[in-house]
């Protein structure tokens, strides 16, 4: 396969400015049976979470008496991605429900609750880059609907390095044929981000590449940030014309 | 006694105190489905999708191709590969790992109903007799159970078939063609209780013993498969009176949501 | 493969009536270590049966403080198919043991056995269509000489449709070309069959043939019944003639 | 305490106590065999096939055979692959599952007696040098344990592969032939006890702790495997004499049961 | 509280009554590494190897390599595939079975690091573009985890890779060939307690919490892979500082222990 | 392949004479994290060994009220052999496991620690004929420098008959090629061989061949015994020069 020009005129493959993000679209309350959950699209993605909890934790031995047990779980429908991806944990969504979990261990107010175990289950039912943090997002919200005591919200977004150039939120041919990505998530509270709670990368970038990568991804998590709020306000505001 | 089995019995003791008076708890005909809403295509990177909501119920099927081997009996036919995932965040009860007993039967009793109806024409999917042939996998992914997931992916299996294109350009076979389909088996599935039945059951029903029979149907109205699950015993009226049941509800899902000249 | 004419001058391959069943032995009690056990041939199945149980359940929290949990495992020996099967589950003896597991539920008594498990394990050594009907019916015999309190005897058999004709107990070629297969069991209490504790069907029929499906099945379940009637009998009778 | 440990703990007195006299508690001399009987040929569907009873141990060993590729450095020889399940029916201490450390060591301790005596010649499997070659399966499935599965299994092994038709027609390969069996070895298991030993232990006998001793000799006396199995101490003399006594079994067995000229 | 809880919970005290004092427990720099020690070589039977200590941590790898299919869109390179190993022997808390979360996270920051940096040459791999080339298998076996196996595993990696031989004529492909290398791409993890960091945590200082940072750079000091790993809020300042401190760690490695032209 | 002749003027491919050792080193306590460990060398084998315990036993009702549970995993490294293996246990590996787990559990005084269990794990980082002999050697020092009570010091060897004639300590030319295999370990007290702790053979030898093959084992393991001591008393002097 011939590497195309991911950059022309300027623009990214789809039309975007280097600094914009894929159209996304956040909705909280999806599921009946979860405590919470959200269904959030980010460019192709299709991304669903649940939060399950608190909730008994068995077998018993597992339990913590001092907090919650946070588990994560990545997973892809087998009908996600191009090639019908075989069922079941892979390597790679191994490493990002880790990653993932540790997230919101940071985040959660898990001393609240001891012995019990808090579910977040992410289903990605289609996939185009930036599957895990649209994952995050989700599970983000999701929580805030189960009622689930947090710290803030965690917003979620990578930045590619594409042609020399770097780039927001890259879809599937940025980041196959990109020169590095970096996925990274924040904490945001009353608005404002606080610190860092996921970061990885691969590729190859100086320093210097990286400090300006946070500052584009900064400006891209906060515009999720206003989406991911009004997800929740637009939730609370239906429960109350109920109530 | 844990809260939720307080809550279970609870829910049981009214679905049954409304059974006695003749009635459901939300207020449907025995033989009425809830609202059914089919959301096709929307899985782009797939051959072929749809979510289905059947009340609160929630499946998603997505259609994958590819070419492969044929089995060596039918050399001339394309092969159908039926999965189901009933991934823990559809249900408190559900757990990770490999699929249990209720997820290879739900995927089974789906396959037969697609299989046995003939609803796709494997012949046309034939590349070359004996070596190569179009695989089919239907993936059926739960993502809420508020019961019935059986009729749910029952019919976003039909819906998500009835949109697929064979991506034969993809693989150097010529022109996309749509996947040839010539039926259109719907399940239906009844709740048994004592002399009872309840079609396309609610979670909160369930809640009285998950014992089922479910009765796929074919256009003609002629039954393509039959499972009874659960420990309870049946009666053979029961049995009839449901086969027609089954048979009429079909008919309705069929002329309702799947409106398509074959 | 071409399909063969499976009905020849209105008998079949075997040269049976359209209602006959294939040659049919049982025999109770033929292990030592089982609480309960049987063998059955049915046509060419050899079918072993053997119940464990009540006995203690572990772990401990799958026990069900109101009754016995009943465990069922079907199992095909590895030299039991034409082509050599690699050992462990398939999809089809998981769910042929789900609903034969379903049957036993229905019938034993296991509200006298809170908090235990009763186990029954079923192997297939060789196998000819109507191995899940063979194991259902050693399994009956196999309790009865566990000495586990039942509702009645379980007795199943298949029928299905060759060539536009119904026939029972359809042996492999049948159960391989013909247009449907329905495999059932009855409840008999009382030498009267009272209802229907196993039914599955895979094929296309109308809901007249299923209903002389029915008849036929109940004419041959009657048959099936006296045997095993009789080899619970014989095994009695010896132990007396022991005692 | 629970009861079967009780049970196990009377037992386990009543077979030292009678041992201390000389005795074993089924009134069997301390080389001798329960009774053997041999079904040959029960599995129609398998090429070769035997059920043994030992006493009131069962096994059931089913001989499978297809083409298949040689292993690099055997190019021209047939492969042998060996396989037990001890299945839960067999005993209410087996469990569902993959193999565990005990069918492991029966299936390699068996697999080691066939295969180190020559007893196939497996030359005489090689269909095309370094392609392909007869692979032959064979399946050892215990259906009752009341002690000594290993002898059970090593005398249903050679008898099955005595029954073994070849089924080259099947395949296209020529007419049919009879597996070539050269030699007829027999594994004779010893309970030891201290400074004694009991050959073909029965299960009650065991309840004195599964320390034993696997023997497995030729047609002519040769000693092809040996298995300590168990956390116990054997001293040599006993060892020795364990030599001279298998080889005594095994003979009988095979004079008795196995009249066979190769 | 369990014995070890307490102990645990003692260690912990004890570093970070240390680490407000500006000190560590073992009286390292907060940018010091422990005493590295690398034996390359030492499994005669791979095609390349290390141990490496790094203090009382000790990590194995061993290099494989064999002729095999190309991924489909890199037809003209070599295959590199990463696993590691954290076998029950190296701690307490590592136990039998399948990779879990640990050891596939490790793997993972190790495989980028070399894959990331171009470390190797793989378009010299190539045997016939889309059909063979070599598969590289790093196989990280874990034998003592006093803390950071992360940088044990990648320091012993590209030992291992630096003394590998491509073992053509083995499979008829010409002649031996050392393995191109042509970068020396090092990891550097810092635990993060707050504020602050500890470069290169031993088990002891990781009892306050696995919080750490992996920052892999190449000989450019170019960043070529970063983990964050563990439950912990990380500030951009620290993560900024880190990224020149691990440059400059790496770059001290890289000199004192792998003095190699490339 | 062609087998090579094995014997050449009475001598062994590598030089040795018949009932010569291959060189060995044995060094005890090599690892931190475990509570006893030991690294071997026999020829090309490389092995590692390391002990933990006693140590409670999870889940409990694995637990045996009268004694500790000896467990052994005997684990190839994916590099330890000529062609890539594999991670996780293969069927030799388990059988290897299993009679090893033996040795100790004879030798071990299991009866002191109630309810706990004693791992032994053994890492074979390179293998060559005898790995399970160097393992079990290894384990037998790893346990006395984990300080617990034993009644001797456990020795492993393994005899061979290639090209008719019995080798010592066979390395795997000798192995593959040979006629007979028979790998052996003796509980050897106050310098003395007492008895047989493991036993197992493949191959074909007469009774008196195997007479012989004892006594060859003999004179081998105790001179590995020597070294497996002088491993021992280095590190308590070691011990003792720091203490």
């Amino acid at each position: 396969m011939l590497k195309p020009k991911l950059i022309v005129d300027g623009k990214r493959l789809d039309g975007r400015a280097f600094d914009e993000l894929r159209p996304i679209k956040i909705e909280a309350d999806v599921l009946k049976r979860a405590d919470g959950s959200c269904y959030i699209e980010m460019g192709k993605n299709k991304v669903l979470a649940a939060v399950y909890g608190p909730r008994e934790l068995h077998p018993r031995h597992l339990q913590d008496p001092s907090k919650a047990i946070i588990r994560y779980r990545y997973n892809m429908a087998a009908f996600s991605v191009e090639e019908r991806r075989r069922p079941g944990p892979d390597r790679r969504s191994i490493e990002i429900s880790k990653v993932s979990k540790e997230v919101f261990e940071a985040v959660i107010m898990k001393e609240l609750f001891p012995r019990s175990a808090i579910d977040i289950f992410v289903e990605v039912l289609q996939a185009d880059a930036g599957s895990r943090a649209a994952g995050i997002n989700a599970a983000s919200v999701a929580l805030i609907d189960a009622g689930i005591p947090v710290k803030g919200i965690v917003t979620s977004v990578a930045v590619a390095k594409v042609d020399g150039q770097l780039v927001l939120d890259p879809m599937k041919e940025e980041d196959y044929y990109g020169e590095a990505d970096l996925p990274i998530a924040f904490l945001i509270r009353n608005g404002k981000i606080e610190s860092i709670t996921l970061l990885q990368m691969d590729g190859r970038m100086t320093k210097d590449e990286i400090k300006r990568v946070i500052e584009l991804a900064k400006k891209g998590v906060m515009e999720i940030y206003r989406l991911q709020r009004d997800a929740i306000m637009r939730k609370f505001m239906v429960e109350e014309d109920e109530g | 006694m844990k809260a939720e089995d307080i809550l279970s019995e609870i829910k049981k003791d009214y679905v049954l105190a409304k059974l006695k008076d003749g009635e459901r708890i939300d207020g449907r005909k025995f033989d009425e489905f809830r609202k059914i809403e089919i959301h096709s295509g929307i899985i782009q990177k797939a051959e072929g999708s749809a979510l289905v909501k059947l009340g609160n119920t929630q499946v998603v099927v997505g259609i994958k191709m590819q070419p492969g081997e044929p089995f060596p009996d039918t050399p001339d036919k394309g092969v159908i590969i039926t999965n189901a995932e009933l991934v823990p965040l559809a249900s408190p009860t559900f757990e990770p790992g490999p699929p249990d007993e209720h997820s290879v039967e739900l995927a089974r009793v789906v396959d037969r109903g697609i299989r046995e109806s003939e609803a796709i024409d494997l012949e046309k999917l034939c590349i070359e007799p004996g070596k190569k042939v179009w695989i089919i996998f239907i993936d059926i992914h739960a993502v809420d159970d508020d019961g019935n997931l059986m009729d749910a992916s029952s019919i976003a299996t039909i819906s998500a078939l009835l949109n697929t294109k064979v991506p034969a350009s993809r693989f150097g076979l010529g022109e996309d063609f749509k996947l040839p389909i010539r039926d259109l088996p719907i399940s239906v599935t009844s709740l048994i209780v004592g002399n009872k039945y309840l079609v396309d059951p609610s979670k909160d029903e369930l809640s009285v013993g998950e014992n089922t029979l479910t009765i796929t149907t074919d256009k003609n109205d002629n039954i393509v498969a039959i499972q009874k699950s659960g420990g309870y015993m049946l009666s053979e009226e029961l049995f009839y009176e449901l086969l027609d049941v089954s048979a009429r509800c079909a008919r309705k899902i069929r002329e309702d949501y799947l409106k398509i000249i074959i």
